[in-house]
């Protein structure tokens, strides 16, 4: 039997975590959080969840940044808004999972060729570049990055769709592309400077 | 123009004269007190029985004293203490806040808001931005005001006063009537 | 009536039988699409992960290009991008300094957001600004018989329902029953097709769309109408992952625009069924429905 | 005995009050007969010389009408309070500041814009404006200086009573005298009328209802009016309730409403204020949309209760416009 | 300005302890006032209520003969009656007495001291400058009409109209339902003790309907109140139950022969579950034992309606009720509402409650999925005198032989619409005792597995825990966990043909789906419908949440806003049979003190016309709510009866030539306090 030390110590956590995410916009209302479990209740992947919603509430309001920012959960949020509409505080939970996806993101703590944040990179820098998403290309480099072999059991897929006229390797593009760099340029100065 | 100038000084900070309705506003300010919410120390309460007890006279003059606001509260319609003084004081407040920006004061120094003894929060709410809007509009500063415009008379009147001087005792003076200076003090 | 038009990126790749189908189906109606000229990317979920000031300036930028039209309406089917343009305007209503920020940010390129274009979806403007009976009217081809299960997914009911009831939307219902169809009722109407995660954890995002499939067969549905391209892909182009893991439903999934046009009696190059993967081989037409119709 | 002296002048006004005192007809020799006019510019030739070589408190009093509004006012006003045992300030300019207070709305350089280059009838190519000083061939003429300020007597001068009225009417008058000469004066600072609102004296007051409500105002011009009806009563506005009487409703009297012209009584502080007060009290409606709509027949609340008395009014003056340098 | 002379003020700050002196710099204040012209002494004290506090006044008022005194400490609501007593004592008219607030209105709201010392400084001085103006007043004292009007019969308004009654006050009952009772009437058992509801109930109810000193009027409705505490004017509506209340003697038979063979028409007392015939008495211990007629099913009234909403008679009725009824001639199909018209001197509103509507939470399927209850159905299908005499069948599913089937599992969903933002943000306070209640009566009657799903269990209440311990020896399930949604969705074989609850378990951290044939929703309280009209009715103040306010939540929770009307029960806040009985008896002692006192005490704060300076314009008429001000015809002047005076002042603000005095609120006054909080130098500046 292999047994782990599940206690927390205080330097397991990270004091101010939950006051900084709970100050960004959408995500205030945390602090009303009265454990219920709705949340996990209505959720259609809290199956699948090392932690529950619940539990990353929780953690997120006591500060234990590492665990949430490394769970599972935050990158099965489909963002579907059960949560938030059925929050009996109105806590919008999805847009934590956002901001919280947000962080892992920029702190690069997701599991090496894990696809969710991968995609999410790749569909950023797509609409940054182009204006615009090419579904089939996307997902195609999102696969390559991942899990290159598992692209290979997804051609029957690529068939079908070629077949029924919907697959395009054409790479959509907006005339005005400097217009997307220099607005996201723009947004990135101002949150610099707000920061700052 | 606007009074926010250069020449606001350095340590000022909004007055406010409020007047409360006893059974609603009055009551709310005692819950915000007893809930304990923190709000701006720029209003000075005076109680009324009923917002319909205040008359445009009180606005005037507080704001002719000094006052760079006045907020008027009473119970919300419908739920007035004497049935319907608060509908008066709404009618009376329409016309007054046309007629004051007439003569120059910007409608927020000016507000009627109705607040229920159950509304603790309001009154911090309202209170806290009265003051900030307040403070954007810069002081009103009436009495300074006035003594800027009467300037023009003192000096006059000191003039005449050293032309009679300079002139030299005449017998048949009596004691000079009131020196103008007392009429604008 | 006319409305500024913001199709998104699927409607123009897997999702293409979408604007095919609805495209059509509104011009029968009466209703003229202005597209937006040089419409970006709305952002989607994938943005939301990254930088929400960025999404939302991504979103703000088709709003500004739609205040440019003066039209006020735009018209979104994605569910995606009508979510996302949806919750742009809200939060920038919310929070006066993210509005500043994306506000100085599209200052930067000549383009400013007001924040007072009406984001739509195609089910608001037929239900409620056509309105049932003038698309009763149209029906020459009733779906007598078909039994359809309406899915709405999640992102036009929350969180942002402007238009229908959270909990339990009907538009779909009345509209499909306009059409002549027999509405399956299901408690799944409005639950996780499994969005992306389709894709990127197919265990978890499969077996949603299966339960899905499963318990719209099992309540006896012909096919699933649905109302947003995410949705149908990951209905209709999963069947052999699904059939892998759990059990083959084949069940074919198709959007209410093209349920329309079939009622509508149109051409199939507009009704574009053969692009579906599950294909959905319509009941055979009834004699024209002029001489049945009360 | 000589016989007591009395002084009249006149500074911003029309020349109605002075019409009054002509106005007491025969009973003007009575007073005459037992006062001596000092001065009275309208009438007789006196000198500004010959008022200053008078001593201090020679004259009985003065009768002062009309507003301050130029510096050789004020220089005036302030040598003839020094000459007069009674300064009296006589009619409503000088009450309250009368019409040309209404100036008040504007600022100086704005009166001055419209009167000497805006107005229709101007014709002023050089844009030339009055100078308080100018050289001319050598000499220096002073003009007095256009202050910024309309003001009423009492706020440049201390004055011992108030005659009120637009103008104040032969009876005030003739009492006023009848209580200088017989030494049986009220309190300083009275105003020597009575102390109650007009509808005291209205031939009007027994037609109001006790339950009007209102629901519109109408102005003067908008219709015809009843003769024996109370004008409030009819939706006409009418000062007369905010108002002193005196003036035996004259004005009612001719089916014109109250004005406002013999200022508040003694216990108000703020004539218009108060007259906004009632009038609003008294609407019917109980909504905003229902408030403002009837209101909306008081386009001009400022020239409607201070048509007489904006100097008088707590605050004075448009407090926004500026003071120096225009 | 006219200054009174010779004026000699005592000004006092109190610290309150820390409250007061830990923002205020008390002894500044006293300092500072000390200057102000008039004021020959200013001290700062601890305590300024306390004994010695009152005492230091009456004393220095005798040493110093002070002739004015100003208290800065706490609100005036609080402690203004306390000092003018004190004033009072020393011989001083207790109207020179002025109070400033500096306690709500300062140290508490405020966090820096040297601002908010300025706030007192201010508030000091404007006290000092209004106070000299001050004249001697009179208390008035106005006699109480002895008759009590309770409103709403439920247990509160029961228990309260019995305790008045008994100690022979004459009460009028009025309740808005054919029967008193309200919905204690309609449990089975009470929480924690299981006493059957009607036991102990239906002998008050008796008592009600039988007591010399208690005249009752169901059926009815207070429509109008006019005047003030000790004499109320009451207007109340009996509708018309076209049966002659004193002629029926309750012996159903009309019930019998209604043309109606059977009960077809939805009973509400049994929250729908039964049936009824247009003829009928709401259940078998209703009080008064009175039947009545619904004109809406009735077939003696025709289905269309008169313009004002009356119902017309149609007479096709063989109107075999009547025949039954025979001698007794207790029919009347012509009966009207009625307007009554009562005097009383002090109300009690003991208006209730209504239940959470559980369609305004539809993941929880009720109205959707028939097995899905409200608590106060599963109240009267497990009553014995209920609509299946105490049997819990299912609404749908049969038996193989097609009788009703009996649910094998239940789970009760605790706190559905309460604490909530979505719904009520309160928690209901009494759905967790009545839900275990309701786990244990339904395991008694079915022996079924039963699952509770609750958020925090809540027991604080004599006996409470020890009743959640037993449900735990019972073996009822306790599942911590706000359920997500009720489907009929099967998952796994098990499931198929039940209501699922999906539901994460918070404690063992896991997403569960439990499937159950039956699911109890534990509905939360609300205030009425029509709470917003009824407080208007009485003057009373509502919270944001809706329940009427009391007036203050620990020292008069019993008492409103409004003298001389009280509040009992859930009206004022959701509570349990023993919290709203004890409540019901502080609200009739509250009204007893004041009744038995004989008079109330009235602020002389009303107004009076200058006689000689009103100039008759009548402005002021048509403003008084109360028709205190009379016209003179004779005089041509204006005149107000001060005892119908109520002291709002409006006229006062109003009459545009100042002629209307009110006292203790003299123009003078107010503008010696408006140029009191403004005099000396400017506020200090915001520290940056």
């Amino acid at each position: 039997m292999e047994i782990k030390r599940t206690i927390k110590y205080e330097a397991d956590r990270v004091p101010g975590f939950g006051r900084e995410i709970m100050s960004v916009p959408g995500c205030e209302a945390l602090e009303h959080c009265i454990q219920c479990g709705t949340c996990s209740g209505v959720c259609p992947l809290s199956i699948y969840m090392d932690y529950t919603p619940r539990q990353v509430m929780e953690l997120v309001r006591s500060d234990f940044k590492n665990e949430v920012l490394q769970s599972h959960t935050i990158w099965l949020c489909a963002s579907c808004y059960a949560c938030t509409v059925e929050c009996p505080r109105q806590i919008r939970i999805t847009d934590i999972m956002y901001e919280l996806k947000q962080r892992a993101i920029k702190e690069r703590v997701y599991p090496r060729r894990f696809p969710i944040p991968v995609l999410a990179e790749e569909f950023t820098r797509m609409v940054h570049d182009h204006g615009r998403i090419s579904e089939t290309r996307l997902v195609s480099r999102m696969y390559l990055r991942t899990r290159p072999l598992a692209a290979v059991g997804m051609a029957g897929l690529g068939l079908q769709l070629l077949k029924s006229g919907r697959f395009s390797w054409k790479q959509d593009r907006i005339k005005q592309r400097e217009q997307i760099a220099r607005i996201m340029e723009a947004v990135d100065r101002e949150n610099g400077k707000t920061e700052a | 123009m606007n009074t926010a100038s250069a020449s606001v000084p350095r340590d000022w900070s909004p007055r406010i004269v409020a007047f409360f309705c006893n059974w609603c506003t009055y009551t709310a300010a005692d819950l915000a007190g007893v809930s304990r919410l923190k709000y701006a120390p720029n209003v000075r309460i005076i109680r009324l029985m009923c917002s319909g007890r205040v008359d445009p006279q009180f606005v005037l003059d507080a704001l002719s004293r000094g006052a760079d606001g006045v907020l008027i509260g009473g119970c919300h319609p419908g739920d007035c203490h004497y049935v319907e003084g608060n509908y008066k004081m709404l009618r009376r407040y329409q016309l007054l806040k046309r007629m004051l920006a007439d003569l120059g004061i910007e409608e927020p120094r000016v507000r009627l808001e109705w607040i229920s003894a159950a509304e603790g929060e309001k009154v911090q709410r309202v209170i806290n931005e009265m003051t900030e809007q307040i403070k954007a509009l810069g002081p009103l500063a009436l009495p300074q005001k006035f003594a800027e415009w009467d300037r023009e008379v003192i000096a006059l009147a000191r003039e005449l006063r050293a032309r009679d001087a300079a002139a030299g005792p005449c017998p048949d003076r009596a004691a000079p009537a009131q020196p103008v200076e007392a009429l604008h003090a | 009536m006319k409305y500024a038009y913001f199709p998104g990126c699927s409607l123009k790749g897997t999702g293409r039988a979408y604007e095919e189908s609805l495209v059509p189906v509104l011009r029968h109606l009466g209703v003229e699409l202005q597209e937006l000229e040089d419409w970006n990317c709305c952002g989607a979920t994938a943005y939301m992960a990254v930088d929400e000031g960025k999404a939302c300036a991504a979103a703000a930028r088709n709003l500004a290009l739609a205040e440019q039209t003066g039209l006020r309406q735009m018209l979104a089917p994605c569910s995606a991008c009508y979510l996302v343009l949806n919750k742009a305007q809200h939060y920038l209503n919310e929070y006066p300094a993210m509005r500043q920020v994306v506000g100085r940010a599209l200052q930067s390129v000549g383009l400013q957001c007001n924040g007072d274009t009406v984001v739509r979806h195609p089910l608001d403007v037929l239900v409620n600004d056509i309105g049932l009976e003038a698309i009763r009217q149209k029906v020459t081809h009733p779906l007598h018989g078909l039994k359809v299960a309406p899915y709405y997914g999640c992102q036009i009911v929350r969180p942002y329902a402007t238009f229908d009831d959270q909990a339990n939307p009907t538009s779909m219902d009345r509209l499909l029953e306009a059409l002549g169809a027999t509405v399956v009722r299901w408690p799944l109407k409005t639950k996780c097709c499994g969005g992306s995660l389709t894709g990127t954890l197919p265990e978890a995002g499969l077996r949603l769309s299966y339960i899905l499939l499963k318990e719209a067969r099992k309540r006896g549905a012909d096919v699933i109408a649905t109302v947003c391209p995410l949705c149908q892909f990951n209905l209709d182009s999963y069947h052999p992952q699904i059939a892998a893991r759990w059990e083959p439903v084949r069940l074919p999934t198709v959007y209410f625009s093209q349920l329309m046009g079939l009622a509508f009696g149109l051409p199939a190059e507009q009704t574009v069924l053969h692009r579906g993967m599950v294909r959905f081989h319509p009941p055979p037409v009834p004699a024209p429905a002029g001489a049945e119709k009360p | 005995m000589p016989k007591p002296r009395v002084a009249f002048y006149w500074c911003a006004s029309c020349g109605g009050c002075e019409e009054t005192v002509v106005d007491l007809a025969e009973d003007i020799l009575g007073v005459v007969e037992k006062v001596d006019i000092a001065l009275w510019p309208v009438a007789l030739d006196f000198k500004y010389k010959d008022v200053a070589a008078l001593p201090d408190q020679s004259l009985l009093a003065t009768l002062l009408n009309g507003a301050i509004r130029t510096s050789e006012q004020e220089e005036m006003a302030v040598l003839l309070r020094r000459k007069s045992r009674y300064l009296i300030a006589y009619g409503a300019c000088a009450h309250l500041g009368g019409i040309p207070a209404l100036a008040n709305q504007f600022s100086r350089e704005q009166v001055l814009r419209f009167n000497y280059e805006d107005a229709p009838s101007v014709v002023n190519e050089s844009r030339t404006r009055p100078q308080v000083h100018c050289e001319d061939q050598g000499r220096t003429p002073h003009l007095p200086e256009f202050r910024h300020v309309v003001r009423a007597l009492d706020q440049v001068v201390d004055v011992d009573f108030y005659i009120p009225g637009c103008p104040p009417t032969p009876n005030l008058t003739r009492a006023a005298f009848d209580a200088l000469l017989s030494g049986k004066l009220p309190p300083k600072g009275s105003v020597l009328a009575p102390d109650i609102a007009l509808c005291d004296e209205c031939p009007r007051k027994a037609s109001k209802p006790t339950n009007v409500a209102f629901t519109e105002f109408k102005r003067p011009h908008q219709g015809l009016w009843d003769a024996g009806q109370c004008f409030l009563a009819q939706g006409v506005v009418c000062l007369g309730p905010a108002t002193r009487s005196g003036c035996g409703a004259a004005c009612p009297r001719g089916n014109m409403p109250c004005t406002g012209c013999f200022g508040p009584t003694s216990r108000v502080r703020d004539q218009g204020a108060k007259m906004l007060s009632s009038l609003c009290a008294n609407l019917a409606a109980r909504d905003e949309e229902g408030i403002q709509r009837a209101l909306a027949g008081i386009p001009d609340p400022v020239g409607t209760f201070y048509r007489y008395g904006l100097a008088k009014c707590l605050l004075r003056r448009k407090v926004s416009l500026p003071t120096n340098g225009d | 300005m006219n200054r009174p002379n010779d004026i000699r003020i005592g000004f006092y700050v109190c610290h309150c302890g820390h409250n007061i002196a830990a923002m205020v710099d008390c002894p500044a204040v006293a300092q500072y006032v000390g200057t102000l012209p008039g004021v020959v002494l200013s001290r700062d004290y601890k305590y300024m209520c306390s004994d010695p506090g009152q005492e230091l006044i009456r004393q220095d008022i005798r040493e110093f003969g002070l002739n004015r005194v100003v208290v800065a400490s706490c609100s005036p609501l609080l402690h203004e009656q306390t000092f003018r007593s004190a004033v009072e004592a020393a011989g001083l008219n207790p109207f020179y007495f002025h109070m400033v607030n500096i306690r709500e209105h300062n140290s508490w709201v405020h966090t820096d001291r040297i601002r908010a010392t300025e706030k007192a400084r201010a508030l000091a001085r404007a006290a000092i400058e209004r106070v000299v103006h001050h004249k001697p007043l009179e208390i008035v004292k106005v006699p109480i009409h002895p008759d009590v009007l309770v409103v709403g019969g439920g247990i509160a308004g029961i228990h309260a109209a019995l305790t008045l009654a008994n100690a022979g006050k004459k009460v009028y009952l009025v309740e808005r339902e054919p029967s008193i009772g309200g919905h204690m009437a309609k449990f089975d058992k009470t929480f924690p003790t299981l006493d059957c509801a009607a036991c102990i109930l239906t002998p008050k109810m008796s008592e009600v309907g039988s007591h010399p000193n208690i005249t009752l009027w169901s059926y009815s409705e207070v429509v109008k109140v006019d005047g003030f505490v000790g004499n109320y004017t009451v207007q109340v509506k009996r509708k018309a139950r076209y049966i002659h209340e004193d002629l029926c003697t309750g012996c159903q038979d009309c019930i019998a022969h209604c043309v109606y063979k059977e009960p077809k028409f939805e009973d509400l007392f049994n929250e729908g579950l039964g049936k009824r015939k247009p003829v009928y008495i709401p259940f078998p211990q209703a009080t008064p034992q009175v039947v009545l007629i619904d004109p809406e099913v009735c077939l003696n009234f025709k289905r269309n309606k008169n313009p004002d909403g009356t119902p017309i008679v149609s007479d096709k009725c063989k109107k075999t009720c009547v025949e039954a009824c025979g001698e007794k001639r207790a029919i009347d199909f012509t009966q009207k509402d009625e307007i009554r018209e009562i005097k009383v001197g002090t109300i009690l509103v003991c208006t209730g409650f209504k239940t959470f509507d559980a369609r305004r939470v539809p993941a929880y399927g009720y109205g959707i999925y028939p097995n899905v209850y409200t608590a106060l159905e599963v109240e009267r299908l497990v009553n014995a005198s209920g609509p299946t005499g105490g049997e819990v069948l299912l609404r749908e599913g049969k038996n193989p032989d097609g009788t009703p089937r009996k649910p094998r599992s239940i789970g009760i969903i605790h706190c559905v619409g309460s604490r909530d933002k979505k719904t009520n943000l309160w928690c209901s306070r009494v759905c967790c005792m009545y839900s275990m209640k309701l786990a244990h009566l339904l395991k008694e009657h079915t022996g079924a597995e039963i699952y509770n799903f609750y958020i925090d269990i809540r027991t604080p209440g004599k006996g409470y825990e020890e009743f959640y311990n037993k449900l735990l020896e019972e073996g009822t399930h306790f599942i911590r966990g706000r359920v997500g949604e009720v489907t009929d969705w099967a998952m796994t074989p098990e499931e198929e043909g039940k209501l699922v609850i999906r539901v994460e378990d918070t404690l063992a951290g896991v997403v569960r789906r439990i499937p159950v044939d039956m699911v109890v929703l534990a509905t939360g309280l609300e205030p009425q419908a029509d709470a917003p009209e009824v407080r208007r009715l009485f003057n009373m103040s509502c919270g944001g949440d809706g329940w009427f306010l009391e007036r203050h939540p620990k020292l008069a929770p019993v008492n409103t806003f409004t003298d001389g009307v009280f509040l009992a029960g859930c009206c004022q806040g959701p509570k349990d049979i023993p919290d709203t009985v004890a409540q019901a008896g502080a609200a009739a002692a509250e009204a007893l003190a004041l009744i038995d006192r004989g008079y109330v005490e009235q602020e002389p704060n009303t107004a009076y016309i200058l006689e000689q300076e009103c100039s008759g314009c009548k402005s002021c008429l048509p403003l008084c709510p109360y028709t205190a001000i009379l016209f003179d015809e004779g005089r041509q002047k204006a005149y107000i009866n001060e005892a119908l005076c109520k002291g709002c002042g409006t006229c006062v603000g109003s009459c545009p030539s100042g002629s209307i005095v009110q006292k203790l609120f003299e123009d003078q006054e107010i503008f010696s306090e408006i140029a009191g909080v403004l005099a000396g130098e400017p506020a200090p500046a915001e520290p940056s």
